[in-house]
């Protein structure tokens, strides 16, 4: 146990794996000698030398793409995308060459990758550096893509992820860089993939969130009135864990999604969508997603922060919902601020 | 102000002079930028273009208001040299509805269509095909008209600038590509990451025409963008010009810059400053006094803190801007 | 009215609108002198000669990016990305350019960007040849993407979408290029993008087909025995027409979406979240999605035959809907086949 | 079968006449696997590449087992240069389980990594940077592998391979980047899409050497790949080899290919077959008999009709194969 921020929790993970093993580098934009623009890989130039940690040229697509080659040749290799939109210049390597490497090989090839990409809004970074778009890798067979909510999940997932022999991404919520907890280290830590964590208890409500939304969620079920909430920090969106949500949504009868990404197309509508299906004619109230506004994300920090969805909406959305048995109107369905 | 851009936009085409001013406005403004982050007055991050005013300058000094310009996220020297004020700036790095998009972009989201400007680009490279796109407007159209790229030494080595080239070369499209080599991509130095030390060299993979050009010289920054852009006006096509610059700041908000070689920058600042340089010259040749010198210096400083204390006087971008400009009403059928 | 296939609808909606409008320009691969890989720009060269349609070099994200500046400077760009896995190598250019200009130039610009794309599986192209990707675009403020489901729409929609000042997707169903109807040209064929169309009229459910699923879900309904359907084109899967879905899902009771992706995170989660929580209480099913299973496309006639819905599928996954009221099985649970 | 692909790997690596047999073997396929799509008997589409025989065979020759190869969709060639039987390939284009990967990939997708054969590329220019990683496992682990990566002309103008040369440059990867100039991408002749005559010029932009190489000749294509992969292997970085080569049939099965200018085609068939050119020297040299090369055309003649009769007789891949190899299961840790 040491309290750490989760950029330095997500060092000591790549620290802890590459220790492990001598085939895991790690390259990237900046993460040698600078140790990373959010200091995530800070100390592992020193340590493991400049033949295992490794600055790029500002080119993902060959980077990665070089990722994906030594991933196939024996390498762990683990990269590093500074912003997730960066990924809109790399894609293809992951999504139509990494995630159907095993396949098309024939089951000969593994492809143990990592990418690390930082996702979200909250730092005042505008438009096109402010997104979390799981929404590029979400079904792609093939893939993970797992999200750290702090700095345990920071750390657990992503060993786990470069222990796995799959191409996975874990994307980290800038926001969350520089929230410091107690962190358990070492090998009892590692969070498997695919399985979510129940870290709240109750009785009314099942709430989901991800990523930076997790501690968003536990505090608005840390204000209810009248309800209690089962929060469950789903840590891998892509395959998600149905048995958890859905054994505990049986047990509350209402299922929430707490997401920061526009309301069309967000994963909730995965979670909502599959619990709304199984759980028919048993949930007391309709699945709820509360997300962003359909908007690019703003600058300026009242904006910002209004965008991402917050502890205070999320209970006033939730009593809504358990009060009435309906869904609440959205924010800015209030015609002064309408589309 | 568009109409106040317009007019600003026209003096650093016709005026050396006017060139001067605005090379000090550029570094003056820059400064005030970083003491508002300092002073934690802005949210968010900025890039800073200290000791590359020559190169904003003398390519606005060669563009027409008619030619499209892309940029970057360091893009406030490139957007006030081609006319915006220092309020569309400010404003909009404070967030304030005032700013060049009204406050929803920050520092690195400026835009002026009235003079040229394109949206700057925070994604790396990504400037790079859209201004060849520009100049096919003016190909397909026959008028005269060109665009500019701008970007840095380490956007050379993003598949943007591969294609954007090899595209405008092979439809011999009226743009021009300044690469602002300004020797460092973030942290690293360009030799860390690119393994050629002149980039105009790039320009053999396309058969294009290319120069290095010294961009602490606004004079040499405008006679090379003025020569390759009747070029391209003449219909032969692009042609890449490498500015040796120098970054005197960090690469954003937070960065000292620890990583610079011990002398580099104070060479760059003792020897090569755009500003002294330029002022030198226009003093030697008799078009600038040193009681001018110093009226601009005390204007452009005045100019400077009225558009932080304008912009801060002026009100937030409010929430209902999260909601505008996002898909246009009006289709061609209606 | 004419008798046409879908790639000569194609051609004939480009035609009209290069007609009516000198600043269309049409570029992409092989595009011009061969008028189209898919023969989708047949005779567009010779006609409108070749500063108006041109052959690119092998760059999608330089001429896509080209496309956004032209459009952004006064011209109607239509691009052609042969195969949709190609945006992977220039979805920047689409996702955080194009879609945000508009936005980031305070209303000053349009991006009036047209951009064509081939989807699907059925002509045994393999796994990065094959899919339908509409996830990668979904959920992207400021873009519109639409779906052909054959000759008439590939008309109508692919003119709207020119004519439209936003960048729109076209997407287009490769294995419906050869699918011949009457067709309907002209402006009053022009179909208005986020109107989804009732194609058959039913009772009892409701089924939403997009782009190729469509004239399966047409043809499911044809062998409805106890049932019937209404089917909805849904059109425009980005921003999708709720108003239509739910006025039909209301009547009917039942939703079923038919989807050519993966289960995990298709466009049906968004209607069928949206449904389940809006007709919440009123439905007398558990909403279904019909999709394919969580795997790469395959290669080989009956593999990829297998891995599309069919109208056979469709019909018995309604019947058991229908008949009993809750979720029939996948196929490929079938403990024989199963992951 | 792997063991025989490894057996056919070191033929190729060893043996002249092998070089030539194996060329003819190529040139046998892409013929038969064209009439198997005329036919109908096969789905989809595959792109052969006779006429460009040395290329793939020659690369083979110096590439050793444990280097990695990518390549392209127009793959068939080098995979069986790198020793994949006909059965391998044949069974993969016909969907059967004894395909190279089972027969869920069909032309486009081949897999051997006994011979170093990575998945071939069916999107282009993506095989560049993946060689180069492939190349960084050597480098990291401090072994003399080294990696190659083939592409055709075309695909020397996307992103991809800008990022590649450049990222193997300033590492100084041990990878050897064979550009098979075959005149087209697709439809459209290099001239239309690329403003430069010779490729190999595109090294300068990378500081790499870089070499034209006639693509017709295996001798040549052996040496200059022997010579890029010794320096490879002595840790001075990439190179780049332009092979001028031709692709004599149309880009994929429907083409064909109408837009060649008049006699361009013959005349590289006429004077340039790299199959003739090659027995003539071999014969010249006393290497080869012209009754050995009899007996090779029979043999081979029969060898890939056998493959297509194993093939047919071999079943299909089952719906079960769909679910197959999508997940790996194991992980390190477990
Ligand atoms: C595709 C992409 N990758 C990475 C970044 C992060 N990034 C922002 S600026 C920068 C350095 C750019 O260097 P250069 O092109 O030399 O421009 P300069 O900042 O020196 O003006 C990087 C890597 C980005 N914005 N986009
Ligand atoms: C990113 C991408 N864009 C377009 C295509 C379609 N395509 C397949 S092959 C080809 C031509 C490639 O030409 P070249 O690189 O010269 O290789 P060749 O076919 O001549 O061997 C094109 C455009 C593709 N597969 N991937
Ligand atoms: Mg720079
Ligand atoms: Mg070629």
């Amino acid at each position: 146990m040491a309290k750490m921020r989760m950029n330095q929790a997500i060092s000591a993970a790549l620290a802890d794996e590459m220790r492990a093993d001598p085939d895991v580098v790690m390259f990237g934009e900046d993460v040698a000698v600078a140790g990373g623009p959010f200091k995530t890989s800070d100390g592992l130039l020193a340590e493991f030398g400049p033949s295992r940690v490794r600055d790029t040229p500002i080119s993902e697509m060959g980077f990665l793409g070089a990722a994906v080659g030594a991933a196939s040749t024996g390498l762990r290799p683990v990269v590093e995308i500074m912003f997730i939109e960066f990924l809109g210049v790399a894609l293809d390597q992951l999504a139509t060459e990494a995630a159907k490497f095993h396949y098309l090989s024939g089951g000969k090839l593994t492809v143990p990758l990592t990418v690390r990409a930082s996702t979200g809004a909250g730092l005042g970074f505008g438009t096109q550096h402010s997104q979390t778009l799981e929404g590029w890798l979400i079904g792609t067979p093939g893939l993970k893509v797992a999200v750290a909510s702090g700095p345990q999940t920071g750390y657990g997932l992503l060993r786990a992820a470069i222990q796995d022999d799959n191409p996975v991404v874990v994307l980290e919520p800038r926001v969350r860089y520089s929230t410091r907890a107690e962190v358990n280290v070492g090998d009892d830590a590692v969070i498997p993939l695919g399985v979510a964590a129940r870290v709240a208890d109750g009785n009314d409500v099942t709430i989901v969130g991800l990523g930076g939304t997790v501690l968003t969620a536990l505090d608005a079920a840390g204000r209810a009135q009248g309800w209690s909430a089962d929060v469950i920090d789903l840590q891998t969106v892509y395959p998600w864990d149905r048995a958890t949500v859905l054994e505990s949504v049986q047990r509350t009868g209402r299922v929430v999604t707490v997401e920061e990404n526009p309301f069309g197309g967000g994963w909730g509508t995965d979670i909502t969508s599959v619990v709304g299906a199984e759980l028919f004619g048993r949930l007391a109230a309709p699945p709820l997603r509360i997300t962003a506004p359909d908007v690019p994300v703003p600058y300026g920090k009242h904006l910002e922060a209004r965008y991402v969805p917050d502890a205070e909406y999320v209970t006033a959305q939730i009593d809504h919902l358990v009060s009435h048995g309906e869904l609440p109107p959205h924010w800015w369905d209030d015609g002064e601020v309408g589309q | 102000m568009t109409s106040e851009a317009i007019a600003r936009r026209e003096q650093v085409r016709t005026d050396r002079v006017a060139r001067y001013e605005r090379m000090v406005e550029i570094r003056a403004l820059e400064d005030r930028v970083q003491e508002l982050f300092a002073e934690g007055l802005v949210h968010g991050t900025t890039h800073t273009a200290q000791g590359q005013e020559a190169v904003a300058v003398g390519v606005a000094a060669a563009a027409r208001a008619t030619d499209s310009v892309t940029c970057t996220y360091r893009g406030h020297g490139v957007a006030l040299a081609l006319g915006l004020t220092p309020l569309d700036v400010i404003g909009e790095i404070m967030g304030r509805t005032v700013g060049s998009i009204g406050g929803v972009g920050g520092s690195m989201h400026l835009c002026e269509p009235a003079v040229g400007l394109l949206p700057t680009f925070a994604i790396v490279g990504a400037g790079i095909p859209v201004a060849a796109g520009a100049a096919l407007t003016a190909q397909v159209r026959g008028t005269d008209t060109a665009a500019v790229a701008v970007f840095g030494d380490g956007s050379s080595n993003i598949g943007a600038f591969h294609e954007g080239l090899n595209l405008a070369a092979i439809w011999s499209l009226p743009v021009v590509f300044v690469c602002e080599n300004n020797q460092y991509g973030e942290y690293s130095r360009i030799n860390l990451t690119t393994p050629i030390t002149d980039l105009a060299d790039r320009a053999t993979s396309y058969g294009m025409p290319s120069q290095i050009v010294d961009g602490q010289d606004p004079d040499a920054v405008h006679a090379a963008t003025e020569k390759a852009l009747d070029h391209a006006r003449a219909g032969s096509g692009p042609t890449l010009l490498e500015m040796k610059t120098y970054r005197y700041a960090g690469h954003s908000r937070a960065d000292t810059a620890p990583y610079r070689p011990e002398g580099e920058f104070e060479d760059w600042y003792d020897n090569r400053d755009p500003i002294n340089g330029f002022r030198a010259r226009l003093e030697a040749e008799g078009t600038l006094t040193p009681e001018q010198v110093d009226a601009i210096g005390h204007e452009v400083a005045a100019r400077i803190e009225a558009a932080v204390t304008d912009a801060e006087a002026s009100p937030r971008a409010g929430i209902e801007t999260m909601f505008a400009n996002i898909v246009a009403p009006a289709t061609e059928g209606t």
